[in-house]
């Protein structure tokens, strides 16, 4: 903020000497512009390609199952998810099955399928667990309780998991290259928004569901997002409108952090 | 040119805006911290099906029930079996930190042999095959030279099915020389021995005590059971019972105790023998005891009289004759009175003639085999195996000396005498050795003056250590047939420390063997055969753990199910039967007492040293066979251990006036030896002392363990007890000069 | 070489001799660079800092800087909201001192933190109620604020003003300055505040803990108090250190004087204030907590009640008295001891806020923890020392940051093509800047 | 889903059983994935969750008396859980559940700013100076329901939450099953390592606002009195404070009672009620 | 920062200071979008070419 311009204010700045290199041809000006105009654009749009489609396909790599699980098939043979992705006695969650639970079926080969094969003699007969690759598979830090949901909220796989258990063949699974996530947990589309309840697994969603849920606890129905907003709103506007339905964290007012981090 | 600039300079912001619009920036800042906190290198432990598995815990003798954390094949967490009869839950520091020994660095992943020059540190890896076969070679050369006894072996056992297949592999080959550490509780079946005549434990009925009293044994510092110790004094604390700590320095016991007495070093049976003086002269013992089964009791009697009033006890103890006479009241007046004696953690034996002492205090109140007292628990038997077949070799062998002297007049009643072994070998007397075995300990470092040791390793031309990790044994060794960590293993642990009950634990494997090692049970069995008959056929088991079952024949369903045997219904003999004497009474003047007081024994003149040095015990440094653990090293406090220098207590008026302050560099010299420390200023120390820590100054193990600090053992040579034979050693004459 | 760049009618060192000057300023940023890559590299491990000194070195370092800074907003304010026109004199080099300041402290905090990759959270997923946040984000925008009034003087570099639409840029951007100074001096009352909330919120630390106003303990008051004192002081210093490093005269007395007034009576109303405080604390706050004052300063090797003797008297007292006096701050000589004693006065206090804090021991068993900086810890602490050398130097010779400079040191006739109009003075100063120059940029 | 009544879980440590064997030390570093470094000596840059503190008497020969003191994470409740560190957290990284009563810390949202270890006055929060490394093949001991902590993270005292969390999901599983009638646990399904490593005894861990639980009977906590204990032997670390912490210690010794806080000379005993 | 962030909460310490905050941006940020907005102006008016020289 030099004092220069202080004092240039005070006249007028039309009013340019004559002591400097003459002005340029107009057309000659007009010119330039149109290509400072034009390389912005070009640099605009190059841009926003590497951006928006580029650098998601460098982002994630793409690795198959080392098996081709048909789900579909085993959901017509043992009637539903939880014979395999069972809870244990204790209370957690068995996850993907281990080997010993498909010896029962497998120590044979028994249709024709090559994936079956291959499952029986490289990994039953090897005694070596499949390397499954787990599209859901949360960060170490997540402490997620499949009984809390399950048993006592009553959700069903889908809400989370979404048509897996329907489909034929295992999808790729797509890796982020630098934090090695699931590409399922943060959603496949890039800008972040998402259909259905399983397209996303990230702390947002997870709050989404939580806030519905605490929503129809007090209400009748759940609220849409910016019907919530207007409620918050007129809850710091009129304090006491609506009954305290904190949770226990101080922080947020929502659950306490160590709910679902460890 | 200038359109040129301008463009470029425009492509630039329209694709920073373009950037900006995208998801690029943003997903890439999320990422980069999500990548930190997912760092590659910091490990993701895998989740997994939780188990448990229970086993006993080998660590030290106290036999504690273990229940280990399983997540699928791993084992994560040690934690203490609840209900267990010795420990209840509980666990000890070092029983916590056990996974760190089984997943160490320090493990003995394989047969080794050594390859470059002893202690070199230089090994091939062998298969066990190999190892077996150069093993039974040698041992198969020894016997057709006809000198079995120049095969040793020496373990830190003595109970339990391993012990007993070495000293059976011993006898078969014709060997005497099977040697055992030592311990307490060595010196108390020898007091029993003595004074009731019976082969038996030690058990104390801490449970039903009402008052404790304690001459320098670290009740909370590692003696006899430590978990179980700690719990008796909880419920003691619970119970408004009392706990009196008599000994020189504020240790944890005494800080916990009711009341603290410090004492001059060395002359607790002094102090013994005046609260006997106290109780017998205002006659507050137990009567009918005493008169119906004290045998020798007047000729006690006229000596406690004599030669320790309180006036006299206070002389020699430094403790205040009021606080004798107090004391002997308190004590007898109590419901159940219980005597300890064996200093610090009971790693070590002691003086017999302070064993005496507090044994026939413990008499005088009528404690024995008494509820709140001390019982007779009787040995375990041997295990029902039919005698080995001896050839003629094996005969001749047998018939030697042992080297050690033990069993032999004057030490006719000790079963192995350790410290005399190694000066034995070292000073060449007697026979030469051809061959050792080193089973479950670690004397180069563990022994008092260790290089003694070393010294005599360099006597015998082929030692073996058995040892699951690299300690400084094995680093002396020249094969080493690793054995089992007790995690992978099965064993016995029959009578733990101090326990008053006739009791068997037993170990169980937890998770797979980690690496190529084997129990050494089966090795024994596996070498007895490659040396053959008759030796092999001794040991027609398949295997150890065939051989384990059937010694345990009546006990194993229990074993298995429970994790351990206990006699539940077991009750000392009553007085009228518990005496096996020649005279069939109580003798409170056994065969060796010192009549009188006589000054005990400690090294060095007091001139040239005019302090005391003295080694304590502390939980957190495990100075057993098993180094410390990283976990363990990790809670030893900075007064204790700063970087790699030892800090030794001393009393701040004795500091002053040699000129010390608060971690002071100091060279601390006896006539052992001498090393370099640095002064810890404590008030709870009796002024002329110096005390230092057992355990550390490892140089095997590893960067967590190896070069911390200074091997107390190193400086306090053993003194050997006139009646035991075994080292008696409590401290050594010593000097602190400013480095 | 770099003539072009220079402002018009004055005279600069030969580029060789600039190069050459700040050659051993350059080793020092370039020592510092690498510490804070190894910081960065192999984390916090580097410094001496311990679970006891969680806080050190750096967090002083940040917390003395941005009280120094203070001399930006607080003669921003003077100027543009107050109207104390004469301090537009000085004004560039306040705003340059005090981007150095800012900038300094936001790295220092990226070396500082054990995450830097997750240092955005404190913004993205603040909790409002902590200190920190506050200044985290108050110091963001205020360091904005910076940028944005330091910017026209870049943009005002002979060459980048021939632009038209730069030189436009910079005049739009004069013209509304006051609107930007306002809300500078809004965001440094709160950030200023919350770094003394900082260490005032520490129920659990009694040597750190005030009562207060609302939600703010009474550090937070009186550390915005000390800045709008000690900054200019800091100001007046370097520019003294300007002005003797380059042998001239950069502004005139009058002015330096004037801000030196105001100043002396921040810092004689705000050294009354913490006595105030000092004694309430000493005497009620502490004690309810089971302390005595003097157990904040015995039993250990260095914290010593020298410490606040230094700060309050011999950094407060005695320049506040120098300042408020017009002998005092005509001379020299005592100017700038008071500018001198006032910049360690509130440095120490700075010190003992973060220091001392960590060092007394809370529980009756603990005991005083010592520390000294590992040299990690100091280059990082000088890289911005080195930083700020070199960015005054530059700005220096590259940008008008003096307005009073060419009237101050006409240049002769011989040095080039300015000269002669420099005497009118400040009012018809632009003129000078009419002259037309070689222009080699068109070439 | 029903509401639970809020838990408020807090330790009682009887000083006069504690023996400073250091057991709870380790069982706390084995069960939370505890790095440990080739020198642990600097006690300043040694992570310890919980610590024991070696008190003394400060009189000479032969009056001298220590006693120890472990120190966990206090899970300070100050005033409606605006504990010293919780409210001071610029990144919410530590929180303050009104549910448990436990101060927790997030391992990956904590960006290493350490306000939160200046403000305890307790030091029971530590810093990840160095980035955690096992010895080869001992990352298998690690515990999977903790996790693992990266370089320049703070760490402190968790009271185990995730046993709770582990108590919990068994206690779903056979609600869920009809083996039991409620989800909510009983006093000792909950508890922490140390609590059930100390070989003393000494520590007993429990749900403060339940009068059944041995913590509540034995602290007897004030609640007008912001959860003062009663006992008279029993004192909480500095209470003058206000950071109302959740750790209760009993000690029969008058001087002991008296470290737990600060006191001016001539000062009596902190008055109860 | 955001009402849409997990942590935000719809009470008065985020109301007072969030609302401070974005006050202070959205100032700086309409300032300065007008000070370029006008130098764009200006700039195709014609103004400020090589100086306002006399």
């Amino acid at each position: 903020m030099s004092t220069v311009d202080e004092h240039e204010k005070d006249m007028p700045s039309e009013d340019s000497g004559g002591k400097g290199p003459p002005p340029p041809d107009p057309e000659q000006k007009n010119k330039a512009t149109a290509y400072v105009i034009f390389f912005f654009f070009v640099g605009l749009i190059a841009s926003l390609i590497v951006g928006w489609i580029i650098f998601p396909q460098l982002l994630y790599s793409q690795k198959e199952q080392p098996i081709d699980f048909n789900h579909a098939l085993h959901n017509e043979l043992v009637g539903d998810c939880a014979s395999c992705h069972y809870f244990r006695e204790d209370g957690t969650f068995s996850g993907v099955p281990d080997l010993w639970s498909c010896i029962d079926c497998h120590m044979d080969v028994q249709g024709e399928d090559p994936e079956e094969e291959k499952f029986v003699t490289e990994y039953v007969w090897e005694d070596r667990e499949v390397p499954w690759l787990i599209y859901s598979k949360q960060p170490d830090c997540v402490f997620f309780s499949h009984a809390a949901h399950v048993l006592s909220g009553g959700m069903d796989c889908v809400t989370c998991h979404g048509h897996i258990g329907e489909s034929e063949h295992s999808k790729v699974y797509q890796e982020n290259r630098i934090t090695g996530y699931s590409r399922d947990i943060w959603g496949r589309n890039i800008s972040g928004f998402k259909r259905n309840s399983w397209d996303r697994m990230k702390m947002d969603d997870c709050a989404d569901c939580h806030e519905e849920a605490r929503d129809s606890a007090t209400k009748d129905e759940p609220r849409a997002p910016v019907g919530r907003v207007i409620d918050n709103i007129i809850r710091v506007a009129f304090p006491g409108t609506y009954a305290d339905n904190r949770g226990g964290s101080v922080q947020t007012q929502r659950g306490a952090c160590f709910k679902c981090h460890k | 040119m200038k359109v040129g600039r301008r463009s470029f300079l425009s492509f630039i912001i329209g694709g920073a805006a373009g950037t900006a619009l995208s998801p690029l920036p943003w997903k890439l800042t999320d990422d980069l911290s999500i990548w930190t906190q997912m760092w590659p290198w910091t490990p993701v432990p895998k989740d997994g099906a939780v188990s448990y598995a229970g086993s006993t815990c080998t660590l030290c003798p106290a036999g504690c029930g273990i229940n280990v954390r399983m997540v699928d094949r791993r084992a994560v967490k040690i934690e203490g079996m609840e209900g267990h009869p010795i420990n209840d839950g509980g666990i000890c520091i070092l029983g916590l930190s056990g996974l760190q020994l089984l997943y160490g660095p320090t493990r003995v992943k394989s047969p080794m042999k050594r390859a470059g020059n002893r202690g070199s540190g230089r090994w091939v890896s062998i298969s066990w095959e190999e190892a077996l076969e150069e093993v039974a070679g040698k041992l198969t050369e020894i016997r057709a030279q006809g000198r079995p006894e120049a095969l040793a072996v020496f373990s830190g056992k003595r109970r339990g099915t391993v012990p007993a297949l070495l000293s059976r592999f011993m006898t078969a080959f014709g060997s005497p020389n099977f040697v055992t550490a030592a311990s307490t509780q060595d010196s108390y079946e020898l007091a029993l021995h003595r004074m009731q005549g019976v082969q038996a434990a030690a058990g104390l009925d801490l449970a039903n005590t009402d008052f404790l009293l304690s001459f320098g044994s670290g009740i909370l510092d590692g003696w006899g059971s430590p978990v179980r110790m700690f719990k008796a004094h909880s419920a003691l604390k619970d119970g408004g019972g009392k706990l009196v700590q008599i000994e020189p320095r504020l240790s944890n016991t005494a800080a916990k105790a009711d009341q603290w007495i410090s004492i001059q070093p060395g002359t607790e049976a002094a102090l013994a023998f005046g609260l006997a003086h106290v109780i017998i002269l205002e006659k507050r013992y137990r009567t009918q005891f005493v008169s119906e089964y004290g045998g020798e009791f007047e000729e006690f009697r006229q000596m406690v009289m004599a030669d320790y009033t309180p006036d006299k006890v206070a002389k020699i103890t430094g403790i205040d004759p009021k606080t004798i006479v107090t004391l002997a009241r308190e004590f007898s007046r109590s419901s159940a009175p219980l005597a300890v004696c064996g200093k610090g953690g009971g790693d070590t034996p002691g003086s017999m003639n302070e064993f005496f002492a507090v044994h026939a205090l413990n008499a005088l109140v009528g404690g024995i085999n008494r509820p709140g007292g001390i019982w007779a628990v009787p040995e375990p038997g041997d295990f029902g195996w039919p005698d080995p077949e001896m050839d003629e070799t094996a005969a001749r062998g047998m018939q030697q000396d042992r080297l050690d002297g033990a069993g032999a007049p004057p030490y006719v009643a000790t079963a192995a005498l350790p410290n005399r072994f190694f000066e034995a070998v070292a000073g060449g007397k007697g026979y030469p050795l051809d061959a050792l075995f080193v089973v479950e300990s670690n004397p180069c470092f563990t022994e008092p003056d260790p290089e003694t040791v070393k010294a005599a390793f360099s006597k015998i031309p082929f030692v073996v250590s058995f040892s699951s990790f690299m300690d400084e044994t094995a680093q002396n060794a020249d094969l080493i047939l690793p054995n089992h960590v007790y995690l992978e293993r099965y064993e016995d642990v029959p009578n733990p420390a101090g326990f008053n009950r006739p009791f068997v634990g037993l170990v169980q494997p937890v998770v797979d063997p980690q690496f190529n090692t084997r129990n050494v049970g089966d090795a024994v069995i596996a070498l007895a055969q490659g040396v053959g008959d008759p030796v092999a056929s001794a040991f027609g088991w398949d295997g150890y753990e065939a051989c384990l079952e059937e010694a345990y024949p009546d006990q194993w369903d229990s074993l298995t199910s429970e994790g351990y045997w206990m006699a539940e219904d077991f009750d000392p003999a009553p007085w009228p039967e518990a005496f096996e004497t020649a005279s069939g009474k109580f003798e409170f003047v056994p065969e060796g007492l010192q009549r009188g007081y006589v000054p005990a024994e400690i090294a060095g003149e007091k001139g040239g040293f005019p302090l005391v040095l003295t080694p304590y015990d502390t939980m957190r440094i495990s100075s057993g066979y098993v180094g410390n653990p990283p976990f363990m090293t990790k809670t030893v406090p900075a007064e204790v251990l700063k970087g790699k220098e030892l800090l030794v207590e001393l009393n701040p008026q004795t500091a002053d006036q040699l000129g010390f302050s608060e971690g002071g560099r100091a060279v601390l010299t006896t006539p052992t030896g001498a090393a370099n420390v640095r002064v810890h200023l404590y008030d709870g120390i009796m002024p002329g002392l110096v005390a230092m820590a057992r355990g550390l100054g490892h140089t095997a193990y590893d960067k967590y363990l190896a070069d911390k600090g200074t091997n107390v053992n190193r400086l306090i040579g053993p003194t050997a007890d006139p009646v035991s034979g075994l080292n008696a050693a409590w401290g050594i004459r010593a000097k602190l000069t400013r480095a | 070489m770099d003539t072009a760049l220079i402002p018009e009618g004055v005279k600069r060192d030969p580029l060789w001799k600039f190069v050459l000057k700040l050659g051993p300023v350059v080793a020092v940023l370039i020592w510092g660079v690498v510490a804070m890559l190894l910081c960065w590299i192999k984390g916090l491990n580097q410094t001496n800092m311990n679970d006891y000194y969680g806080f050190a070195l750096w967090i002083w370092a940040d917390l003395a800087v941005i009280a120094l800074g203070g001399g930006a907003f607080f003669t921003g304010l003077l100027k543009y909201i107050i109207g104390k026109e004469e301090l537009k004199n000085i004004i560039n080099f306040a705003v340059l001192v005090g981007f150095i300041c800012y900038s300094s402290a936001l790295l220092i905090l990226a070396i500082d933190i054990g995450q830097p990759l997750r240092g955005w959270f404190i913004f993205w997923h603040a909790n409002v109620h902590s200190m920190l946040t506050e200044v985290a984000f108050c110091l963001s925008c205020y360091f904005g604020v910076l940028t944005i009034e330091y910017l026209p003087l870049i943009l005002e570099n002979r060459q980048l003003d021939r632009v038209p639409f730069i030189h436009n840029l910079s005049h739009n951007m004069h013209e509304i300055m006051a609107v930007f100074a306002a809300t500078g001096a809004f965001l440094s009352f709160f950030h200023q505040g919350s770094l003394g909330g900082v260490a005032g919120v520490l129920f659990g630390r009694p040597f750190a803990f005030r009562e207060g106003l609302f939600i703010w303990p009474w550090t937070f008051f009186l550390f915005t108090w000390s800045a709008a004192a000690c900054g200019p002081c800091f100001t007046i210093m370097l520019l003294k250190i300007t002005e003797k490093i380059t042998g001239k005269k950069l502004v005139k007395d009058d002015v330096v004087r004037l801000l030196a007034k105001i100043a002396g009576w921040m810092l004689f109303t705000y050294i009354i204030a913490k006595i105030i405080d000092t004694w309430y604390w000493a005497a009620v706050t502490a004690p309810s907590k089971g302390f005595g004052l003097m157990e904040f300063y015995s039993n250990n090797g260095f914290y010593g009640i020298w410490i606040l003797i230094l700060e309050v008297v011999v950094g407060g007292v005695i320049p506040a008295l120098i300042l408020i006096t017009a002998k005092g701050r005509s001379n020299p000589k005592t100017l700038t001891l008071a500018v001198v004693l006032a910049v360690i006065g509130v440095s120490v206090n700075r010190w003992a806020m973060v220091l001392q804090v960590m060092a007394v021991p809370v529980m009756s068993f603990d005991q005083w923890a010592l520390y000294y900086p590992s040299w990690q810890e100091v280059a990082t602490t000088l890289l911005p020392v080195a930083y700020g050398i070199i960015l005054i130097a530059l700005s220096h010779r590259y940008l008008p940051v003096w307005p009073q400079e060419r009237e101050l040191n006409p240049v002769e006739a011989t040095a080039g093509p300015v000269s002669a109009e420099a005497a009118p003075g400040a009012e018809s100063e632009e003129e000078t800047s009419a002259e037309p120059e070689p222009a080699p940029a068109q070439a | 889903m029903k509401q639970e009544r809020p838990k408020k879980f807090g330790m009682v440590i009887d000083l006069d059983k504690c023996t400073g064997c250091g057991a709870c030390l380790v069982a706390c570093m084995s069960e939370n994935n505890v790095p440990f470094k080739p020198d642990e000596s600097d006690k300043l840059t040694s992570i310890t969750w919980m610590r024991v503190y070696q008190l003394n008497n400060g009189k000479p020969y032969p009056e001298t008396d220590i006693c120890y003191l472990p120190r966990p994470c206090q899970h300070c409740e100050g005033d409606h859980g605006h504990s010293p560190c919780v409210s001071v957290c610029p990144a919410t990284a530590t929180d303050y559940g009104m549910e448990t009563g436990i101060v927790s810390q997030i391992y990956t949202r904590c960006f290493g700013c350490r306000y939160c270890m200046a403000a305890c006055p307790y030091h029971a929060r530590y810093f990840n100076w160095w980035d955690p490394v096992w010895p080869d093949g001992m990352e298998k001991y690690l515990n999977p329901s903790v996790s693992v902590r990266m370089r320049g993270v703070v760490e402190k005292c968790s009271f185990c939450y995730h046993r709770y969390q582990t108590a919990k999901d068994k206690a779903i599983y056979q609600f869920a099953e009809g083996e039991r009638d409620s989800t909510d646990l009983e006093e000792d399904e909950y508890q922490t390592a140390c609590t059930q490593a100390c070989p003393a005894g000494a520590i007993i861990f429990g749900d403060l606002n339940n009068p059944s639980h041995r913590v509540h009977q034995i602290a007897q906590p004030d609640e007008k009195h912001a959860g003062r204990p009663k006992n008279p032997k029993a004192f909480r670390l500095l209470e003058r404070l206000g950071t109302n912490p959740k750790v209760y210690y009993l000690s029969s010794r008058d001087w002991v009672r008296r470290a737990g806080d600060n006191y001016l000379e001539g000062e009596g005993k902190l008055k109860r009620h | 920062m955001f009402p849409f962030n997990f942590e935000w909460i719809w009470d008065m310490s985020h109301v007072v200071f969030m609302g401070g905050l974005w006050f202070a941006l959205t100032i700086l940020g309409l300032g300065m979008t007008y000070c370029v907005i006008k130098a764009v102006i200006d700039t195709a008016k014609g103004k400020g070419a090589h100086h306002e020289e006399h």
